[in-house]
């Protein structure tokens, strides 16, 4: 059964917290306390799954999609229901299994008034978690443009609940402006989806990806298509200008949103960049990208920069998010399969060391009530396992040589060097920007002399600990042995490239040390 | 002298659907006449309940026939029973069943939305007293039978005297029962008295469009009309100016702008459940109506017409959205959101294609189902009077009485929650589905410009809508304001309504396919 | 004589209806209005039943007429409803709604 | 202005002239023929017409206030002329020489034009009436009828209906209270009597197959409609009299409620306007009755048999028609001299409760035998027997239906007062609430009655006795203050 | 005013169908102006009244269009139904509402009547343009559809092709019949109180059953503020009225007492002639 390619697992990964989140309410009065317990145990269950169906996953044949599974679905608009995953994909979908059982040991006591409300809220919460992580399975494993559309809709709904009825004071006012911005660009995506399928050569399978890639479109056509998709996209991958949603609602959420948000969510702007902008519009996606180019350039180092600025720790590490976002999209649009690689693998590696950090910042808040970087001083003398953690997070954020964020930055770094050296080079400042803010907050909040208030601050707990080890091995294996990583990634950056039409002068076939082999094509196009 | 008279043949099979309904109303009637008061509202509950649900039978059971073979005219041409009226009659008298369940709930306070006495003067011992004698005005019931007759009539109405009369059948009632809300009459029989002014000035104007076509074809056979289209000549100008003038007399029924001023007043005035039926049901009416008459007549127009529709169109969508978003009355905000549904159906109607009369009746259902519950659930939140065991009084309509809801009945609220969300048309539920299908006939009759500007529209219509469940779910009741809304609990009835909205907004946006199929073998109009 | 002259007083006579409409404010008034719309919508049927040599104009003015009628009943009904409650029958002392 | 008015009916005729000359011309049915008619001869039989009701009314006045008289027992005017014929006349010179008064609070116009509205319309009814068949008139051979056409009867109801205008805008226009409740109730009165009134020409329209009132009288060469009719006739008779604001019915002018009504402002010519529209309104009320239901000109059976319908040419049919008129116009006189007028509300629920359901149910009886006649080939007598039968078993259920109990008794309740009969020495009546002690006669009878039941009582031990026996014998005992033995 | 003999000539005229003729125009002519100034009078007439006359006016005015148009039936139930019922319920409804309730013509919205009046007159220049494109129909007339007669003929058409719309139209009556009703009719929640009753209640209540006595009206005196004598010499004090006593404007007997003795009473109050108008009523 393991290896069963036609057992459903994809669906079984959508059912199985779906059902958990219908369990989590409809629990009688008396077992409602439990309903965390009952949220963790589906989605280590999910996860196990995930790993499960994942053992099943041909690696050689990263590029194509597996585990598919297809059912018409509204055939009068030629949507069927049909997943699956490449590399990419997959990736993505054990990230958000991975992390959705860690956000929810981590609100284990989030809500101070859990108890006076006899856990009614964090019910839902917990509850509205599971929902979310059914869509994001369901999001990466699309293989239907208008699945992936009503998908990508349907997600925002529960994350804006997640945000809007559990979040900070400014919270409404961030729920509202994550889900307009998001829905705009959205419904604009919307237009684009239907025009596509005209276009497309209709019929009851007509919104399947594989029916609509290389279509011969008017060029005028695929233009505008291109960015109706790429605005939706841009704006849920925050890159400037369309940024401003995230810090508010990182901000206001509380950690675990914002874990999922930045570190699983906004990936769906840049996978569907990867998997549905470049495949479906190639044409469009080599005249549109100089300019993107320059876009996610200016995310990078806006992104820093504010960073740099910020006074609110959530807000910050919302900032870097920006800025790494920026990378991603740089890989991507830089056309080379190295830079391509490296966007897939630093989709998966920022949302370990930005979960991680929204995690330990969230620990921070929840022990001292604020998330403002003034409030805090000192604390690696009292907390030094809180301490180290964020360290070692920290780092990853910045690219240290040895964490996973490492590798993917510097083959995106290498690949857009092949294609775009100027966007390269300015790139590289965005890695000593995020060195200047990741160091300074840590010397902000944990070095120096103990402030008094804090000299009482309790150090991570088991659970606490629970929740960020898995996140911190995750960095050191992956940074330390790439290897089965980028054997996911490799043949997709591939077949996308191939499907962009740009051939890469050298594509890069590099072993797990990716920086020898990459180092030496310089050839431009 | 012309050969005797010979009785025209009347095809009882078809029009079983009317006839039953009707009749039913008229045997209303009769209850009210002889039935002792204390069985009065169980008779007509009764009957209205069976009469609308025989009729839904009725259209399945001529369904199979029409399908085969894409309907038929009878009558001489009166009435044409063909895909989409026949779906439109079913959609019409299952809504109007859900609606009748709204309206004939009592709640737990055992009063109905109805003034116990309409002729009662509000304020007036009489009325206190009538209302402490437990009266009821049951005549709602056939009212409501003759208005959803009128409404089955419409869609299937072959010439422009069928569609006069049943424009007025399906109106008279409606000014009546918007009169006739319990609490704050004033305002009720306001609603009820523009309602009239505006209503027969507009079916003024539609009688003059029907007369134009009348001297240009005539006949006023919609056959005949459309065929006179190609023969006549030299008379183009009576040809389009009928047209135009019927046209406004449809678009006030479905409240487009600019004809739609009457619109919230009348909502905000009506007693909720009848705002609720008229919300869904005449716009569905009116819509088949300009369907029949727009794919029918107009095409030999098309340019002259068509782009006038278009603005309209637009125009609709952005004014119902824009003012939307200053509301704070809920069901004035409800009303301006039905305005700009108005906009998005008539993208559907404007495409010209057959998926757009598919894709138009589609969001009809949809949009009909979510507004009778969302009308259902706005009649069950209450003001409470202030002091110690307030007495529950009228519907909390004021948009700020609604924060917290969320957190006191959550199961309310998110069916609340999730029939805005299907207004806004967020995926996964009825409205996205309508959405998709009216943009994607747009797009396919060469109208992208008009379903981007409706994609827009309705981005920026989210925010409202996303306020509302705001208020609901992230706002905490203030202190005093919490005290002074509660939800009554239904007698059942209204549960029944709200959860057939629930079921069917989601089964709507997660399987259309059947009902998709279904409604795309409907779409085709005999002219 | 050309008949387009009744059509012209046809539609001479409804302008007045519908300007009386717009502009006074007295809700009978405006009422009757109304009315006079139909009656000229009226004038043009059997006009152009004349000129088409059918009956149906005529049909069809005779189905206003009893509409009409019915139209009035259930018009003047709510008028003097809310007549009886508020002691005026202009049109802008109706104005709850508008708050 | 009386020229003017005068010419009504003049002016009707040329109005209708050109439908009823197309109709005629076309219509294969019989039916008056107007095709000899100049138009000398349409202006004399309109002066015509106009004589003679104003002779009529004349006539009319001195006629009522004789009958009236003999009624009540007294002469009547016996001095101005034969058989005081001539005081109409002079009472009418009198009026028209009073002093003109305009009142102050009056809408000038609307207050001069009123009266003469009401006078014009009456005028019209009068040209579709035929007075008699053809008969020639200088050497030209005419009917004896101003005009005809195929809605005739609908166009007497129509000048009727406008006619009502002079009243209401009359009592409007006063600017004055009592007139304007006259107004009202004139208004209310006339929209409730002429739906019963329209309602039950229907069933004539039905049989005769025409609304042509020179068809109508063709068609009762068989028979009278009142006849078969007999419930239509009844309905149009009363609501006649309703509809000519006639005793019982005379609200709109009630003198001892609202003075008199619509015309209290009123006087000199004016009020004579009204006054004279008033009794040729009972002259068109009579003649319609006669043409719909009364044979019309055609000569009653005997005389109608007599030498192969001689009555029936030439002018002895306006003999026959003047007398039925008059008929109807002594009938009109004889329920004033005896009834008393209506209470308004009894008068409106009469109108809507009784005539005009009533009207309906006729209709639809009648055109449902007619329905069968004439789609299948039941004949009229099995038709007619199978109806009686109908009739008579619902006649017999009705006896089945229990009578409401009246609700005067379930409302009385309470104790009676103790009621001295002769407080102060004094023989008192009653006072409400109080009740008068029987007899004591009856008291004895009572008493014996009692101790008889409480005899068997004790003897069978459990008295068997109804309600109203056990009943009385309470109250027996409550007033005896006797305990039960 | 034209004479009969014209007219009759008009209508000689008219009675050619299908085309039309000179007398046929005159009449138009005539009565076109009329309506055209009466439809005017509804737009401007400050009283409800009037405007209610004017409309009427337009109504019988069609009425005769109607006629001459071959549409006789139609004329004579436009006369029946418009100006019979439906004008006649206008000015009933006038008069409950009060018939002094004249317009006032302020404008509640700036510049909103002449926007108005720019719409109106907008609409009446498209509408009359038109129709005037119809201006070279040729007639086609009526004679062959009414040669059975006008109503025959609508007859026909109504009961075989809108035989549906007539028993629709039949239910819309209903409509208006039970909206009337629900609007209007109140049931009766207390015990009727009938004339018996009342009388009951009176006597119970042991007031004056009879009128009051009149006042003492003596001849020297403007006495309605003296009190009469009652039977047995002693003033009644009800016989004043009671404003003037409330108002404290009441003489006793006392004041006017030495004249009583010496005048005696008053004259009767002269009675009204009986003239003879009166006696025929």
């Amino acid at each position: 059964m393991l290896n069963d390619q036609s057992f459903p697992w994809l669906t079984t990964l959508i059912v199985v917290p779906l059902l958990g989140a219908g369990l989590v309410w409809a629990l009688p009065g008396a077992a409602r306390r439990h309903a965390r317990t009952v949220a963790v145990a589906v989605s280590l269950l999910t996860l196990v799954l995930a790993v499960v169906a994942a053992l099943g996953f041909d690696t050689a044949a990263s590029a194509t999609h597996q585990l598919e599974e297809q059912v018409s679905w509204i055939p009068a608009f030629g949507v069927s229901y049909a997943l699956g995953v490449d590399g990419v994909g997959l990736a993505l979908v054990l990230l958000s299994v991975l992390l959705v059982p860690l956000v929810l040991l981590a609100a284990w006591r989030e809500h101070p008034d859990a108890v006076a409300t006899g856990g009614e809220r964090i019910r839902h919460y917990v509850a509205l978690v599971l929902v979310l992580e059914a869509f994001m399975v369901a999001v990466f494993a699309a293989r239907d443009v208008f699945l992936f559309y009503v998908l990508f809709e349907a997600m925002l709904i529960p994350v804006y609940f997640m945000i809007g009825a559990f979040g900070g004071l400014q919270r409404r006012y961030a729920a509202v402006k994550f889900l307009l911005f998001s829905l705009a660009g959205g419904l604009i995506m919307l237009a684009g989806v239907i025009a596509l399928y005209l276009h497309g050569p209709g019929g009851p399978e007509g919104f399947l990806v594989e029916n609509l890639v290389g279509l011969d479109l008017p060029v005028t056509t695929e233009r505008l298509l291109f960015l109706a998709f790429f605005l939706a996209f841009a704006i849920k991958a925050p890159m400037w200008p369309v940024h401003t949603w995230l810090p508010d609602a990182a901000e206001q959420a509380p950690a675990g949103t914002s874990v999922l948000l930045v570190g699983v969510l906004d990936k769906v702007g840049t996978f569907g960049m990867l998997t549905l902008c470049l495949p479906l519009f190639p044409e469009a996606s080599r005249w549109a990208a100089p300019v993107i180019i320059v876009l996610a350039v200016v995310s990078i180092l806006y992104g820093a920069l504010l960073a740099i600025g910020q006074e609110d720790l959530m807000r910050l590490i919302a900032y870097t998010s920006v800025s790494h976002f920026g990378f991603i999209v740089l890989g991507i649009f830089a056309f080379s399969s190295v830079s391509i690689q490296g966007a897939s693998l630093y989709m998966v590696n920022h949302g370990l060391s930005t979960g991680a950090l929204f995690l330990l910042a969230g620990f921070l808040v929840a022990r001292r009530g604020t998330a403002r970087i003034a409030d805090y001083g000192g604390l690696q003398k009292v907390t030094p396992v809180l301490a180290g953690t964020f360290l070692v997070a920290g780092l990853s954020a910045l690219s240290l040589p040895g964490l996973s964020t490492f590798v993917s930055e510097f083959l995106v770094l290498v690949g857009t060097f092949t294609t775009n050296k100027p966007a390269a080079i300015v790139a590289t400042l965005g890695v000593v920007l995020a060195a200047l803010y990741v160091l300074l907050t840590y010397q902000k909040v944990f070095t120096g002399p103990v402030r008094d208030d804090l000299a009482t601050t309790p150090d991570l707990s088991t659970r606490e600990k629970w929740v960020v080890g898995p996140l911190i091995a995750a960095m050191l294996v992956l940074g330390f042995y790439p290897a089965p990583a980028l054997d996911l990634v490799r043949a997709p950056a591939d077949v996308t490239l191939e499907q962009v039409g740009v051939t890469d002068a050298a594509p890069a076939h590099g072993s797990a040390d990716a920086t020898t082999s990459t180092t030496d094509d310089g050839s431009d196009q | 002298m012309t050969p005797a008279f010979v009785a025209p043949e009347i095809p009882w099979a078809h029009l079983l659907p009317v006839a039953i309904v009707l009749v039913a109303g008229v045997v209303g009637v009769l209850v009210e006449a002889f039935a002792p008061q204390r069985l009065r509202r169980a008779i007509q509950l009764t009957i209205a309940l069976l009469a609308t649900a025989g009729a839904v039978v009725a259209v399945a059971a001529l369904w199979a026939g029409v399908r085969d073979t894409g309907g038929t005219v009878v009558l001489g041409g009166s009435m044409i029973i063909d895909g989409p009226a026949l779906v439109l009659q079913g959609v019409l008298a299952l809504l109007g069943l859900v609606s009748l369940l709204v309206i004939a709930d009592r709640t737990e306070s055992g009063e109905d939305a109805f003034a116990p006495s309409a002729s009662a003067v509000p304020g007036s011992d009489y009325e206190e007293l009538a209302r402490r004698k437990g009266l009821a005005q049951t005549e709602v019931f056939p009212l409501v039978l003759f208005a959803l007759g009128g409404m089955m009539i419409f869609p299937a109405a072959g010439d422009l005297l069928t569609l006069f009369v049943a424009l007025e059948v399906l109106s008279l009632p409606l000014y009546l029962l918007s009169g006739m809300a319990r609490r704050r009459r004033l305002l009720s029989q306001e609603a009820s008295m523009k309602y009239f002014l505006l209503g027969a000035f507009a079916s003024a104007f539609f009688l003059f469009g029907t007369a134009l076509l009348y001297g240009f074809a005539g006949s006023v056979r919609l056959a005949d009309i459309a065929a006179a289209t190609s023969t006549v000549v030299g008379m183009d100008a009576l040809l389009l100016a009928g047209v135009l003038l019927l046209m406004v007399g449809l678009l006030f029924k479905v409240g487009a702008v600019p004809f739609h001023s009457w619109t919230p007043d009348v909502y905000q005035g009506a007693p909720t459940p009848i705002t609720g039926f008229m919300a869904a049901c005449t716009k569905i009416a009116a819509f088949g109506a300009i369907l029949r008459i727009v794919y029918v007549v107009v095409p030999p127009l098309e340019w002259d017409v068509m782009p006038l529709l278009w603005a309209i169109a637009v125009l609709t969508m952005v004014v119902g959205t824009v003012v939307a978003i200053v509301q704070t009355d809920i069901k004035r905000m409800l009303a301006y959101s039905s305005i700009a549904h108005a906009g998005f159906v008539l993208v559907g109607v404007v495409a010209l294609t057959s998926s757009g009369i598919s894709s138009v009746l589609f969001y009809l259902l949809a949009y009909g189902l979510s507004t009778i519950g969302a009308f259902a659930i706005v009649s069950l939140v209450r003001e409470v009077n202030a002091g110690p065991g307030g007495a529950v009084v009228a519907e909390a309509t004021h948009v700020s009485q609604w924060s917290g809801l969320g957190q006191r009945h959550p199961v309310l609220a998110a069916s609340f929650a999730l029939f805005l969300l299907s207004f806004a048309g967020i995926p996964l539920t009825a409205g996205f589905t309508g959405k998709f299908a009216v943009f994607s006939a747009a797009v396919e009759g060469g109208l992208t410009w008009l379903a981007v500007v409706g994609v827009v529209v309705s981005a920026a219509a989210v925010f409202f809508y996303a306020r509302i469940i705001v208020l609901m779910f992230f706002t905490d009741p203030a202190g005093t304001a919490g005290e002074t809304t509660t939800v009554v609990r239904s007698e059942g009835f209204t549960t029944v309504a709200i959860a057939l909205g629930v079921i069917g907004t989601i089964l709507l946006g997660v399987l259309p396919s059947p009902v998709l199929d279904l409604l795309a073998d409907a779409a085709k109009l005999i002219p | 004589m050309n008949l387009s002259n009744y059509l012209v007083l046809a539609a001479v006579l409804f302008t007045i209806g519908a300007t009386t409409v717009l502009l006074r404010r007295n809700a009978i008034v405006v009422f009757m209005g109304i009315e006079l719309m139909l009656n000229a919508t009226n004038l043009a049927f059997v006009t152009f039943a004349r000129i088409h040599g059918d009956l149906t104009g005529q049909v069809m003015a005779f189905f206003v007429m009893v509409v009409a009628a019915a139209e009035v009943v259930i018009g003047l009904a709510i008028i003097v409803a809310i007549f009886r409650t508020r002691r005026s029958a202009s049109v802008d002392d109706v104005n709850l709604l508008k708050s | 202005m009386a020229v003017l008015a005068g010419l009504a009916p003049a002016l009707a005729a040329p109005l209708t002239s050109p439908v009823l000359a197309q109709a005629t011309d076309a219509a294969t049915t019989p039916g008056a023929d107007f095709s000899n008619d100049n138009g000398w001869i349409v202006l004399l039989k309109a002066v015509g017409i106009i004589v003679f009701l104003l002779v009529s009314v004349l006539i009319a006045i001195w006629f009522e206030r004789k009958v009236v008289a003999r009624m009540q027992i007294r002469p009547g005017p016996n001095v101005h002329g034969p058989f005081g014929l001539l005081q109409s006349l002079a009472d009418a010179m009198k009026l028209l020489l009073k002093e003109d008064i305009n009142v102050k609070a009056a809408d000038k116009v609307v207050y001069i034009v009123a009266p003469m509205i009401s006078v014009f319309c009456s005028l019209l009814t009068f040209a579709v009436i035929p007075l008699g068949p053809e008969v020639s008139i200088f050497g030209i051979v005419t009917p004896l009828q101003l005009t005809d056409f195929p809605v005739a009867v609908l166009y007497i109801l129509a000048a009727t209906s406008v006619g009502v205008y002079g009243i209401v805008l009359g009592g409007w226009a006063s600017g004055s209270t009592y007139p304007l409740l006259g107004a009202v109730r004139s208004t209310a009165q006339v929209i409730s009597y002429e739906l019963a009134m329209g309602l039950s020409l229907v069933s004539v329209f039905v049989l005769a197959g025409s609304m042509s009132t020179s068809q109508i009288v063709e068609s009762q060469t068989q028979v009278w409609w009142f006849l078969p009719l007999l419930p239509a006739f009844v309905i149009y008779f009363i609501s006649m009299v309703g509809e000519v604001n006639r005793l019982p019915f005379d609200l709109p002018e009630a003198e001892g409620e609202l003075v008199s009504g619509f015309m209290t402002e009123y006087s000199s010519m004016k009020f004579a306007w009204f006054f004279l529209a008033e009794y040729i309104n009972m002259l068109n009320v009579s003649a319609v009755a006669t043409t719909l239901f009364f044979g019309g000109w055609r000569a009653p059976w005997p005389l109608s048999a007599i030498n192969d319908g001689m009555f029936n040419e030439g002018w002895w049919p306006v003999l026959w028609f003047l007398a039925k008129l008059w008929l109807f116009m002594f009938v009109f006189v004889w329920i004033r001299g005896t009834l008393l007028r209506f209470r308004y509300d009894q008068f409106m629920k009469f109108g809507w409760k009784v005539l005009i359901p009533a009207a309906l149910v006729w209709i639809v009886a009648v055109a449902g035998v007619q329905g069968v006649r004439q789609f299948t080939d039941v004949d009229l007598r099995t038709l007619l027997i199978g109806l009686a039968v109908v009739a008579v078993v619902g006649i017999g259920l009705s006896f089945l239906i229990p009578e409401r109990r009246g609700q005067a008794e379930a409302a009385a309740g309470g104790e009676p007062e103790p009621f001295d009969a002769f407080a102060a020495g004094y023989p008192v009546p009653p006072l409400p609430g109080q009740v008068l002690p029987p007899s004591p006669r009856r008291l004895r009878a009572q008493a014996q009655g009692a101790q008889a039941s409480g005899a068997t009582a004790t003897i069978e031990g459990s008295p068997r006795v109804t309600d109203d026996e056990q009943t009385d014998d309470q109250v027996a005992d409550g007033e005896e203050g006797m305990p039960r033995g | 005013m034209t004479t009969p003999l014209g007219l009759a000539a008009v209508a000689t005229g008219l009675a050619e169908t299908g085309r039309t003729s000179g007398g046929e125009a005159t009449l138009f002519w005539f009565i076109a102006p009329v309506m055209v100034i009466a439809a005017l009078g509804l737009l401007f007439a400050r009283k409800t009244v009037h405007a209610a006359m004017s409309v009427v006016l337009v109504m019988i005015s069609l009425a005769i269009l109607y006629v001459a148009q071959e549409a006789p039936f139609l004329g004579v139930v436009q006369v029946i139904v418009y100006t019979g019922a439906v004008m006649m319920l206008f000015l009933f409804v006038l008069m409950l509402v009060g018939v002094d309730s004249s317009d006032s013509l302020v404008e509640t919205i700036r510049g909103q009547r002449w926007i108005g009046a720019l719409l109106g007159l907008g609409l009446g220049a498209v509408l009359v343009g038109v129709v005037l494109t119809a201006a070279d129909l040729a007639p086609a007339g009526l004679v062959e559809a009414n040669a059975d007669s006008n109503p025959v003929g609508v007859a026909r058409v109504i009961f075989s092709d809108y035989v549906f719309a007539l028993e629709v139209v039949g239910t819309l009556l209903v409509v208006a019949a039970l909206g009337a009703l629900v609007l209007t009719h109140r049931q009766r929640l207390t015990r009727q109180v009938g004339q018996k009753e009342r009388a009951d209640a009176r006597i119970a209540a042991g007031t004056v059953l009879t009128p009051l006595p009149a006042p003492g009206v003596y001849a020297r005196s403007n006495a309605m503020d003296v009190p009469a004598l009652g039977p047995d010499g002693r003033p009644l004090e009800s016989s004043v009225p009671r404003v003037l006593r409330i108002r404290g404007q009441e003489r006793s007997v006392a004041e006017v007492h030495a004249e009583i003795g010496a005048e005696g009473v008053g004259s009767t109050p002269p009675e009204r002639s009986i003239t003879g108008e009166e006696e025929v009523r």
